[in-house]
C-alpha cells in the first residue's frame, strides 16, 4: 500500500512536470491542471511518509538495475520518511499559493515551464531522499540541480538574475563535484554504492570521502563561505521557488550529510568539531548579514543561512556527543537538528511567500520603500507575523521548540563533557544564543518595516490583500507552524522520543492563554472601555511624514556600529580636475557601499586566477600555423626523448 | 651481377644525398630550385630502390620506383612548379623560429637524437636488423627536418614541399621493409598526390596575391564590407 | 561481398549526384545514401554472427567487428541526421551566397565519398589500409571546410590537413614498426589487426611503446589531443554546421578507434602502462587547456569544438585505466559525446543562420531574442550543453561518473584534478550560455533582426538526437551492453 | 498538577503583582534622596497605575492590531515567566515550568512585541526605542546564557526551581562563584530592566531612551499595563538574584507560617537590593549608547571566567 502511495505520488509528479510542457498553450486552466497534480501527489506522499514515521517499518522498492551496471533504488526508512514529510508539506503549499501567483507573473507561455519544472524539482528532490544507493542519490541530486536552475532563471533577461544564475551555477556544479568526489571515495573504500556502514576502510578515504561530501553539502545548503549564491538566487527567483529552494532544496543538502554520517561514516570527535565550527560561523554570521540587508528576499536568503547554520550546529553536536558517549543527549542534538529542518522548512516557507505577495502587492522588494502594509493586507501580515515569531524563536512557536531542544543538548553537556570541549561548547552556546537574539531583532526590523508605521512608497500606500488562494498556502504553514510549536513535546513522543527535561510547550501556551484572558478581563472591566483617535506624538511637529518614520536602515543602525569589524564599507571617489595639479575641482562620483568580503577576497580572486591562466592558455591558439606546427613538432621530440629515456 | 659491398656503399652515398637535398629545402629561398630539389630527392629514392632490387632482388620495389618517378618526379614536381607560375611567387625569405644556419645545426641534432633514441630502443629488442635500423633513423630524421621546413617557412607552397619532404622520409624507411603488400604503397601514393592537389589549389588561395584573392571572393556576401569589386 | 555492396551503393550515390540537377535531388540521394548505409549496418548486427571475417566479405584486407561495427552505427546515424539537417541548412547557404552553385556538386560528392571512406576506414583490418582511409577522411572532410571558399575557411582546412597529415605520418612509420616487430616475432610480417592482437603478446615490450607512441602523435592528431588539437577549433568552428557535426561526431571517433585498436595491441604485449601514463598525460593536459580555453570563448561553435576535445581528454584518461569497465564506458562515453556534440552543432548552426555570425576567429557571436526568434535551437544548446556538462539523465552522465569512478582505482590525485578541470569546462560552457542567452535587443538601437524560418528538416535532427539521447541515458538494453562487452572481449582488455 | 503547585500559582502571581509597583517607587525614592530631593512617595506607582487603568486611550492613525494586542501579550508573557520564579515558596516544577531558557524566551516574547509596538505607530522615538532595545538584547544575550549555563553547572541543573531548592537547602553564598554569578547577575538586571548606565528610565525626552521611547505611544489602562510589566520585571529579576545568592528564608514546604515569613523577608531583602540599584544607579553617568558593547563584554569576561573557574576546578 505505501509502495504504491509513493509511486502514484512520483507518478504524479511526472504528470505535473510533463503536462505544462506538452500542452505548450499559454492557458491558466494548464498551470492549474500541473499544480493540481503537484498538491496531490504532495498529498499521496505524506501518507507513506507519515506511515513510516510513525514506525510501520522500512520500505524496499525493486531496483532498476539496467543490464547489471548500475541500480537506481529507492527505499524509505525513517530518515528518509521524515524528510520526505517536508517535501510533502511545503510542496503542497507552494503549489497552493503558485496557483494564483503565477498568473500575475509576466513571461506568457514561459510560466508553463515554470509550473513543469516545479514539479520535476520536488520530484527529484523525492528522490533524492529516497535514494537507496550513492549512484542514485548522486543522479537525483544532479537533476535536482539542473531543475533549480531553471527556476532561478526564470526572468532571465535581467541582469541581476543572470548574476544569480552565473553564480548558481558555478556553486551547485562545485557541490556535484565534491559530492561526486566524496561518493568514488567511498566506492573506493568500500567497493559498492551502497549506503551501508563502513567497514575495514582505510582512515584516509573515510576522512577524505567525509570532507569531500561536507564540503558539497555545505556548498549546497548555503554554509559559510559558501554561502554566496543564495542571496543572488533567492531574489531572483519567483516567489514561490525561493521558498521551495529555501525551504527544501537545502534541507536536502542536511539530508545528505544526516544520511552518510548516520549510515556511513563512524564519526570521530573532530569532524563534528568542523560541522559545529562551520554551523556556527555560519548561524552568527548570517543572520548580522541579515540585519544588515534591506532587500526583503535577500534578507530571508541570509536568514536561511543562519538557520542552516543552527542545524548544522545540531548535527556537529551530536557527533560531539556520541563521540564523548553521550548517546542520549545526542539524540537530543540531532532530534533538534532535524526538528529545526522542519520547521524552518515550515517557516521559511511562510515567509518566502508572504513575502512574495507583499512584493506583489508593491513592486519593490527594498523594504524602505513599504511600510503600513498591515492596514492594506492584514491577512499576509498576521501570516508574516505568525513566521517572524517562529522564526525569532518565541515561544510558543515551532522555531522555539527545536532550539529549545538545541539549549537543552548544550545545557546538559556541559555537565558531564571533558573541560576542553566543554569551553568550546560554552562558547558555541553563547554564540548560539547571541544568533537567536540577533534574528529576533532581524524580524522586528522586518515585520516593523514593511507591515508597521506609514506607507513609504506610493505603491506600498496602494497595495491591496492578496487573493484567497495565496493565503490558503501560506495560512495552513502558518497553523503547522503553530501546532507544531504548541505540541512539539506530545509530537516528539508520538515519534518515539521522550525528552524528560523538555518541557511541555502546550501548558504554557495554556497559561500564556489564560494569563491573556485574565489580563484581559481585568483590563475590560476596571478600565473605560473608550478609545480615540489621535495623531502620533511627534515632538510638537505639525505633520507627520514617512520621511520622518524609522527606517529598516536607522533600525539596524546601532548593530550595524556594534559589529562594524564585520561589515566593511568601501568608499570610492573619482574626481576630474580643470587643471593638472588637482587644484579645481571639476566634477566626480563617489560611491559608498558595503564591502562583499567573501564575494571580493574569496570569489572573486579566485575566479580572476582562472581568468588569467585562461588568458595564457588561450594564447595557445595564436591562429598561426606555424606555431601550431612547433608544437607538433616538439611534442614529438619530446615523445622521442621520452621513449629514448623509457627504453 | 655487381658486387653487394658495393651497391651498400652506393646506398649509403645516396643516404648522404638524400640528407644533403634535405639541407637543401631548409634552407633555399628560391621556390622553383626547392622544388627542383626536391624531384633530386626522389629521384635519389628512385635510384635507392633499384639499387636495393640489385641487392635484394624483391619484384616490388622495381614497382615503388616506377610509380615513385612518375608521382614524385615528375607529376608533382611539375604541377607545383605551374602552380608557383601561376601565383606569380618566387621567393620565401621569411624564416619563423629558425634561421637556415640554425636550422642546419638542429638537423644534426635532430639526427643524433634521432639515432640514440632508435639504439636503445631497437638495443632491448636484442635482434635488429641493421639495415632496419638504419632506414629507420634516416627516414625518422628526414621527416623531422621535412616538418622544420612546414613550420619555419612561411609561403604554404614551401611547407608542401616540407611536408613532401617528410614522405619521402616515410618511403625511404619504407623501402627497407619489403614486405610491405604492394597495393598499400600504391594507395598511399594515390593518396598523397590527392592531397598534394588539394593543398595546392587550397594554396592558391592563401599565397595568391590580394588582388586574385579578391577575385575569388567578391562574391561571396561574408566579406562585402572589405571587398568592394575594383 | 558486404564490402563490395558498401561500395556499389557508393558509386550508385556518386551516379546520383552527378545526375541530379539541384539541390534537393542531391541531398535526397545523400540521405538515401546515409539510411541504406545505415540500414545495412543494422542488418550486419542483426544477422550477421561478429566477428566477421575476410572469407565472407570477399577481400583480405575488410573485416567487421563489434568496435568497427559500433563506430559505424554511430557514424550512419550522425550522417542521416547530419544529411537531413543539410537539406535545409545548405540551402540556406546557397541563399545567403556562401556556397557557391558551382560548388555544391563538389561537396555533396565529397560528403557521399566520406561517408563511404569512414565506413571502409572503420571496416579495413589492415593497419596501413585504415591509415590511407583515415588520410582521406582527413583529405575529404578539409574540402567540406573549405567548401565555403573564405579565406578563413582556406585557412583552417589547411591547418587541419598540415597538421593531421603530417602527424600521421608518424602514424605509418609506427605502423612499419608494428610491422617490423610481427615479423621478427612471427616470421611473416602482418599488418592485420586481428593478427597483431594475437601475437602481440611476444612482442618486445619497448617496441611495441615505441609502436605506440609513434601510433598515437597522428591519431592524437586526429582526435584533437592537446598539443595537436590547434586546428580543431577553427576547422569546426568554421565549418558549415552540418560538417561541424560530423567532424565532430565521426572524425574525432576514427582518430580514437585508432588509438584504442594500438593501445589493445601494446597492452597485449606487456607495454600497457607506459602507454596508459602517455595516455594519462595527455588526456588530463587535453582537459585542462580545453577547460581553460572554454572560459573567455566568445564564439559558440568554437566553444562546443573546445567541449569536443575536453571530451576526447576524458577518452583518454578512460582508456588509460585499461581496466574492463573502464574501457566500457569509453566506448560508451565516445558514443554518447557523439550523439550530443551532433545535437550541439546543429543547434549552433541554426542559430548561426539566425543571426549570421561571421565564421572568422575573433568573431563575437551577437545573439539576441534567442528565444524569441529561435527557441527550438536555444533549448536545443542549454539540453545539449547540460548533456555534454553531465547532467543526468543524459548519457554522459554515466558514463563521466564510472570512468571517474575507474580513475580513482588508478590514482585519486589524478582524479581530483580532472574533476576541477571538468568543472571548470562546465562552468565556462554555463556561463557562456547565461551570457549570450539573456540578451535582449534594445530597441532603437539594435537593427532589427529578421526571423530566420528554420526548416522542418533542420528541427527534427536535434529533435531525434535529443529524444536518443534522453533514452540513451536511462535505458540500458542488455544487448547493447553484450554488444560493448564483446568490444572488450574482442580487444582483449580482461 | 498538584494542589500545592495550583496555590503557588496564585500566591506567586498575586504576591509579584502587589510588591512590583513597590520596589520601583522604592528605586525612585532612593534615587531623588540621593541627588537631594524628596522625590515622589514610595507608593506613587500604585498611584499612577489607578490613575491610568481610568484614562481612556488614545491610538494613532497609524497604529495597527499591534498596538492594541502589544499590552495584552507583553502582560501575559510577563506573568507567565513569573511563574518560573518562585519568589517565597518552591514547589516540585511541574511540566517544564522553571526552564530557565523557557523563562528567557518568555521575556524575549515580550519585548518582540514590545518593540513592534514602538514601530507601530510611526514615530521615530518609537522606532529608536525598539530599534535600541533589541540591539543591546541581542548582544547581552551571550552573556545571559551564559551566566545561566554557570547556574547550570554549579546547580545541576537548568530549572529555576531545582536551583532555588538547592540553595535554599544550603544557606547561602556557599561558593564564590556564586559572588560573581551575583555581579553578573546583577549588570544583567540592570541591562534588562533598562537602567543607568544602559538606559534612563526617567526621561522621556532625552534621545537616549529606550524603553521609555518604545511605550511613548502607549496611553490609559495601555500604559498601565506596560509600567505593570516592567515593575514585574523588574522584581522578577530581583528575585532570581535574592533567591539564589541569599535565599535564607525560602519556603520549600507549604505552610502558611513559612510563606508569611519568606514574604516579608523577602520584602526586606528586596528592599535592600531596590536601595542598592537606587544608589548605583545615582553614582552612575548614563553611559553613550555605544560604549555598552565594553560594557557587556565585561559581564560576557566574567561569566566566563565563572564557567573556566567550574570548568578547570
Amino acid at each position: 500500500m505505501i509502495q504504491e502511495l509513493f509511486i502514484a505520488a512520483l507518478l504524479f509528479f511526472g504528470a505535473g512536470f510533463v503536462l505544462p510542457l506538452a500542452v505548450r498553450s499559454d492557458r491558466r486552466i494548464v498551470r492549474t491542471a500541473s499544480y493540481a497534480c503537484t498538491i496531490l501527489a504532495s498529498v499521496l506522499l505524506g501518507i507513506p511518509a507519515i506511515a513510516v514515521l510513525l514506525g510501520s517499518g522500512t520500505v524496499i522498492f525493486p531496483a532498476y538495475a539496467p543490464a547489471g551496471l548500475f541500480s537506481i533504488a529507492f527505499v524509505i526508512d525513517r530518515l528518509a520518511a521524515f524528510f520526505l514529510l517536508l517535501i510533502a508539506v511545503v510542496s503542497a503549499c507552494v503549489a497552493l499559493y503558485a496557483i494564483e501567483y503565477s498568473e500575475h507573473l509576466d513571461g506568457g507561455s514561459r510560466r508553463n515551464l515554470l509550473c513543469g519544472c516545479t514539479s520535476l524539482f520536488i520530484l527529484a528532490m523525492v528522490l533524492v531522499v529516497a535514494s537507496a544507493n550513492t549512484l542514485s542519490f548522486f543522479f537525483f541530486w544532479e537533476l535536482m540541480a539542473a531543475a533549480s536552475f531553471f527556476l532561478v532563471m526564470y526572468e532571465y533577461d535581467q541582469p541581476a538574475t543572470s548574476r544569480a544564475g552565473i553564480f548558481y551555477f558555478i556553486m551547485t556544479h562545485l557541490s556535484t563535484v565534491f559530492v561526486m568526489l566524496g561518493i568514488i571515495l567511498l566506492w573506493l573504500g568500500s567497493g559498492s554504492f551502497a549506503l551501508d556502514h563502513l567497514a575495514d576502510t582505510p582512515s584516509y578515504l573515510a576522512t577524505g570521502s567525509f570532507l569531500a561530501l561536507f564540503t558539497g553539502f555545505a556548498i549546497k545548503s548555503g554554509i559559510i563561505p559558501f554561502h554566496k549564491w543564495l542571496p543572488y538566487a533567492h531574489p531572483a527567483s519567483p516567489s514561490p521557488i525561493s521558498a521551495l529552494m529555501s525551504a527544501v532544496m537545502l534541507k536536502v543538502a542536511v539530508y545528505g550529510l544526516l544520511r552518510f554520517l548516520l549510515d556511513v561514516f563512524s564519526p570521530e570527535l573532530w569532524w563534528g568539531a568542523l560541522i559545529l565550527v562551520f554551523g556556527t560561523a555560519s548561524a552568527v554570521l548570517g543572520v548580522i548579514y541579515a540585519l544588515k540587508e534591506h532587500d526583503l528576499k535577500a534578507m530571508l536568503a541570509y536568514s536561511s543561512i543562519e538557520n542552516i547554520g543552527i542545524i548544522f550546529m545540531g548535527i556537529g553536536l551530536y557527533i560531539v556527543l556520541g563521540t564523548a558517549g553521550l548517546p542520549f543527549l545526542a539524540t537530543i542534538a540531532l532530534l533538534g537538528a532535524l526538528f529545526h529542518s522542519l520547521n524552518h522548512a515550515l517557516f521559511k516557507s511562510l515567509l518566502f511567500l508572504t513575502a512574495g505577495s507583499v512584493i506583489h502587492a508593491t513592486h519593490t522588494r527594498d523594504i524602505e520603500h513599504m511600510g503600513g502594509l498591515v492596514h492594506r493586507m492584514p491577512k499576509t501580515g498576521a501570516l508574516f507575523c505568525t513566521g517572524a515569531l517562529a522564526i525569532a524563536a518565541l515561544p510558543p512557536l515551532n522555531g522555539f521548540a527545536s532550539e529549545l531542544l538545541l539549549f537543552i543538548a548544550f545545557f546538559e553537556s556541559v555537565t558531564v563533557v571533558e573541560p576542553l570541549v566543554k569551553v568550546f561548547l560554552f562558547l558555541c552556546l553563547a554564540l548560539f544564543a547571541l544568533t537567536s537574539a540577533l534574528s529576533a531583532a532581524c524580524f522586528v526590523k522586518a515585520f516593523g518595516s514593511v507591515f508597521l508605521g506609514m506607507p513609504r512608497s506610493p505603491e506600498s500606500a496602494g497595495a491591496h490583500e492578496v487573493p484567497a488562494l495565496m493565503l490558503a498556502g501560506p495560512g495552513i504553514l502558518a497553523a503547522a507552524c503553530v501546532v507544531l510549536g504548541l505540541f512539539a513535546f506530545q509530537v516528539l513522543t508520538i515519534a518515539g522520543f521522550t525528552i524528560p527535561v523538555m518541557p511541555d510547550i502546550f501548558l504554557i501556551g495554556l497559561l500564556l492563554l489564560m494569563m491573556l484572558v485574565l489580563t484581559y478581563a481585568v483590563a475590560f472591566f476596571a478600565s473605560p472601555r473608550t478609545s480615540r483617535v489621535s495623531g502620533t506624538w511627534g515632538c510638537g511637529t505639525h505633520f507627520q511624514e514617512a520621511g520622518t518614520e524609522y527606517s529598516g536602515h536607522g533600525f539596524s543602525e546601532p548593530l550595524d556600529i556594534i559589529f562594524s569589524p564585520l561589515y566593511r564599507t568601501r568608499i570610492r571617489n573619482e574626481r576630474t580636475f580643470f587643471d593638472e595639479h588637482g587644484a579645481i575641482f571639476k566634477s566626480g562620483t563617489a560611491e559608498i557601499r558595503l564591502l562583499r568580503v567573501f564575494e571580493e577576497y574569496l570569489y572573486l580572486p579566485v575566479a580572476r586566477q582562472f581568468y588569467r591562466i585562461a588568458g595564457a592558455v588561450a594564447k595557445i591558439q595564436n591562429n598561426c600555423l606555424d606555431t601550431y606546427m612547433l608544437y607538433v613538432f616538439v611534442t614529438i621530440l619530446t615523445l622521442l626523448v621520452f621513449l629514448g629515456w623509457s627504453a | 651481377m655487381i658486387e653487394s659491398a658495393f651497391v651498400a656503399g652506393l646506398v649509403r652515398v645516396l643516404f648522404v644525398c638524400i640528407i644533403i637535398t634535405a639541407v637543401y629545402i631548409i634552407s633555399a629561398r628560391n621556390l622553383l630550385s626547392i622544388v627542383s630539389v626536391y624531384a633530386v630527392q626522389s629521384l635519389t629514392l628512385v635510384v635507392i630502390a633499384l639499387l636495393l632490387y640489385l641487392l635484394e632482388g624483391a619484384p616490388v620495389l622495381i614497382a615503388i620506383a616506377a610509380i615513385t618517378f612518375a608521382s614524385k618526379v615528375l607529376i608533382i614536381p611539375y604541377f607545383i612548379a605551374t602552380i608557383q607560375e601561376k601565383i606569380r611567387i618566387k621567393r620565401d625569405i621569411q624564416f619563423h623560429f629558425l634561421s637556415p644556419t640554425s636550422s642546419l645545426f638542429v638537423s644534426m641534432g635532430l639526427m643524433l637524437l634521432v639515432y640514440i633514441v632508435l639504439e636503445r630502443v631497437m638495443a632491448a629488442t636484442g635482434d635488429r636488423d641493421n639495415l632496419f635500423f638504419f632506414g629507420a633513423v634516416l627516414g625518422i630524421s628526414l621527416m623531422l627536418m621535412g616538418m622544420m621546413v612546414t613550420f619555419s617557412r612561411k609561403r604554404a607552397l614551401t611547407k608542401i614541399l616540407g611536408f613532401l619532404s617528410m614522405e619521402n622520409g616515410v618511403l625511404l624507411f619504407g623501402l627497407f621493409v619489403t614486405e610491405l603488400p604492394f597495393i598499400i604503397e600504391f594507395l598511399i601514393v594515390i593518396d598523397l598526390i590527392i592531397l598534394v592537389l588539394l593543398t595546392t589549389i587550397l594554396t592558391v588561395g592563401l599565397d595568391s596575391t590580394l588582388e586574385d584573392y579578391h577575385k575569388r571572393l567578391h562574391r561571396f556576401h561574408l566579406w562585402e564590407d572589405e571587398v568592394e569589386v575594383r | 561481398m558486404i564490402i563490395l555492396i558498401f561500395a556499389i551503393l557508393s558509386a550508385l550515390t556518386l551516379a546520383g549526384i552527378l545526375l541530379s540537377r539541384n539541390h534537393r535531388q542531391m541531398n535526397t540521394v545523400c540521405i538515401a545514401q546515409s539510411v541504406t548505409f545505415a540500414l545495412m549496418a543494422c542488418w550486419i548486427l542483426l544477422a550477421g554472427q561478429l566477428p566477421v571475417y575476410r572469407i565472407s566479405i570477399g577481400s583480405p584486407y575488410f573485416f567487421i567487428d563489434h568496435l568497427g561495427l559500433y563506430e559505424v552505427l554511430i557514424s550512419t546515424l550522425i550522417f542521416t541526421c547530419a544529411a537531413l539537417y543539410a537539406r535545409g541548412y545548405v540551402a540556406g547557404l546557397l541563399d545567403s551566397g556562401e556556397l557557391e552553385k558551382g560548388s555544391l556538386r563538389l561537396f555533396y560528392i565529397a560528403w557521399a565519398v566520406l561517408l563511404a571512406v569512414l565506413v571502409l576506414a572503420f571496416f579495413s583490418d589492415n593497419l596501413a589500409l585504415f591509415w590511407i582511409f583515415a588520410e582521406l577522411t582527413t583529405i575529404i572532410s578539409a574540402i567540406l571546410v573549405a567548401i565555403l571558399s573564405a579565406r578563413d575557411n582556406i585557412d583552417a582546412a589547411i591547418k587541419y590537413i598540415f597538421i593531421a597529415s603530417t602527424s600521421m605520418l608518424f602514424s605509418f612509420v609506427g605502423f612499419i614498426f608494428l610491422f617490423e616487430t610481427s615479423r621478427v616475432v612471427t616470421g611473416t610480417g602482418t599488418l592485420n589487426w586481428t593478427e597483431l592482437l594475437l601475437a602481440a603478446h611476444a612482442f618486445p615490450p619497448i617496441m611495441a611503446t615505441a609502436a605506440f607512441v609513434l601510433v598515437f602523435i597522428g591519431f592524437a592528431a586526429k582526435s584533437g589531443i592537446f598539443p595537436f588539437h590547434t586546428w580543431l577549433p577553427e576547422a569546426h568552428a568554421k565549418a558549415p554546421s552540418a560538417v561541424s557535426a560530423i567532424l565532430s561526431g565521426v572524425l574525432l571517433n576514427v582518430g580514437i578507434y585508432g588509438i584504442i585498436r594500438t593501445y589493445a595491441i601494446v597492452n597485449q604485449a606487456g607495454a600497457g602502462s607506459t602507454a596508459s601514463f602517455l595516455l594519462a598525460l595527455f588526456g588530463v593536459l587535453t582537459i585542462g587547456i580545453a577547460a581553460f580555453s572554454m572560459i573567455p570563448q566568445k564564439n559558440l561553435k568554437k566553444l562546443i569544438a573546445f567541449s569536443s576535445v575536453e571530451n576526447m581528454g576524458i577518452i583518454l584518461v578512460g582508456l588509460a585505466v585499461a581496466t574492463p569497465v573502464a574501457i566500457f564506458w569509453v566506448l560508451f562515453h565516445i558514443m554518447a559525446h557523439s550523439l550530443t556534440k551532433a545535437s550541439l552543432f546543429f543547434s549552433a548552426g541554426i542559430l548561426h543562420r539566425q543571426y549570421k555570425s561571421p565564421l572568422s576567429s575573433e568573431a563575437v557571436d551577437d545573439i539576441r531574442d534567442v528565444f524569441v526568434y529561435q527557441p527550438l535551437a536555444a533549448w536545443g544548446i542549454i539540453i545539449g550543453g547540460l548533456a555534454i556538462i553531465g547532467m543526468p539523465p543524459f548519457p554522459i552522465f554515466v558514463s563521466k561518473v564510472f570512468i571517474m569512478l575507474q580513475l580513482g582505482t588508478a590514482s585519486p590525485l589524478v582524479l581530483g584534478t580532472v574533476l576541477v578541470l571538468l568543472f571548470i569546462a562546465a562552468v565556462a560552457f554555463g556561463y557562456f550560455i547565461i551570457t549570450m542567452f539573456r540578451k535582449r535587443s534594445r530597441p532603437g538601437r539594435d537593427t532589427d533582426l529578421v526571423p530566420y524560418r528554420t526548416p522542418v528538416s533542420m528541427k527534427v535532427p536535434i529533435i531525434v538526437l535529443l529524444f536518443i539521447l534522453l533514452v540513451a541515458g536511462i535505458v540500458f538494453t542488455t544487448g547493447e551492453v553484450s554488444f560493448i562487452q564483446s568490444i572488450i572481449t574482442e580487444l582483449k582488455f580482461t | 498538577m498538584s494542589l500545592d503547585f495550583i496555590i503557588y500559582l496564585i500566591i506567586n502571581t498575586a504576591f509579584i503583582l502587589l510588591i512590583a509597583p513597590l520596589f520601583a517607587g522604592l528605586i525612585r525614592k532612593v534615587k531623588a534622596w540621593t541627588q537631594g530631593r524628596q522625590g515622589p512617595p514610595v507608593l506613587q506607582q500604585y498611584y499612577n497605575l489607578a490613575k491610568l487603568f481610568r484614562k481612556e486611550i488614545i491610538y494613532s492613525p497609524h497604529a495597527s492590531w499591534i498596538m492594541r494586542a502589544t499590552p495584552l501579550v507583553n502582560m501575559a508573557a510577563i506573568m507567565v515567566a513569573a511563574l518560573f520564579v518562585p519568589l517565597v515558596f518552591v514547589p516540585e516544577p511541574v511540566g517544564g515550568i522553571g526552564n530557565i531558557i523557557l523563562f528567557l524566551y518568555l521575556l524575549a516574547l515580550a519585548r518582540f512585541f514590545m518593540a513592534l509596538a514602538g514601530l507601530d505607530a510611526g514615530s521615530s522615538f518609537g522606532g529608536m526605542g525598539s530599534s535600541r532595545e533589541m540591539s543591546i538584547a541581542a548582544i547581552i544575550e551571550p552573556t545571559t546564557i551564559i551566566v545561566f549555563a554557570a547556574l547550570a553547572i554549579v546547580f545541576k541543573s537548568f530549572n529555576i526551581f531545582v536551583m532555588f531548592a538547592s540553595s535554599a537547602a544550603t544557606g547561602a553564598l556557599t561558593t564564590p562563584t556564586i559572588i560573581l554569578i551575583g555581579i553578573s547577575l546583577f549588570i544583567i538586571l540592570i541591562v534588562e530592566t533598562s537602567r543607568i548606565p544602559v538606559d534612563n528610565p526617567e526621561t522621556h525626552l532625552e534621545l537616549t531612551m529606550i524603553h521609555e521611547g518604545m511605550i511613548l505611544e502607549q496611553t490609559g489602562r495601555n500604559l498601565a499595563l506596560m509600567e505593570l510589566s516592567a515593575a514585574v520585571k523588574l522584581t522578577l529579576l530581583m528575585a532570581l538574584m535574592i533567591n539564589l545568592i541569599i535565599p535564607a528564608g525560602l519556603a520549600v514546604t507549604l505552610t502558611a507560617a513559612g510563606i508569611f515569613i519568606a514574604a516579608i523577608l523577602f520584602i526586606l531583602k528586596g528592599s535592600l537590593l531596590a536601595v542598592i540599584i537606587g544608589l548605583f544607579e545615582s553614582s552612575m553617568a548614563k553611559k553613550r549608547f555605544f560604549q555598552l558593547p565594553s560594557l557587556f563584554a565585561m559581564a560576557f569576561f566574567f561569566s566566563t571566567l565563572i564557567i573556566i573557574i567550574e570548568v578547570f576546578a
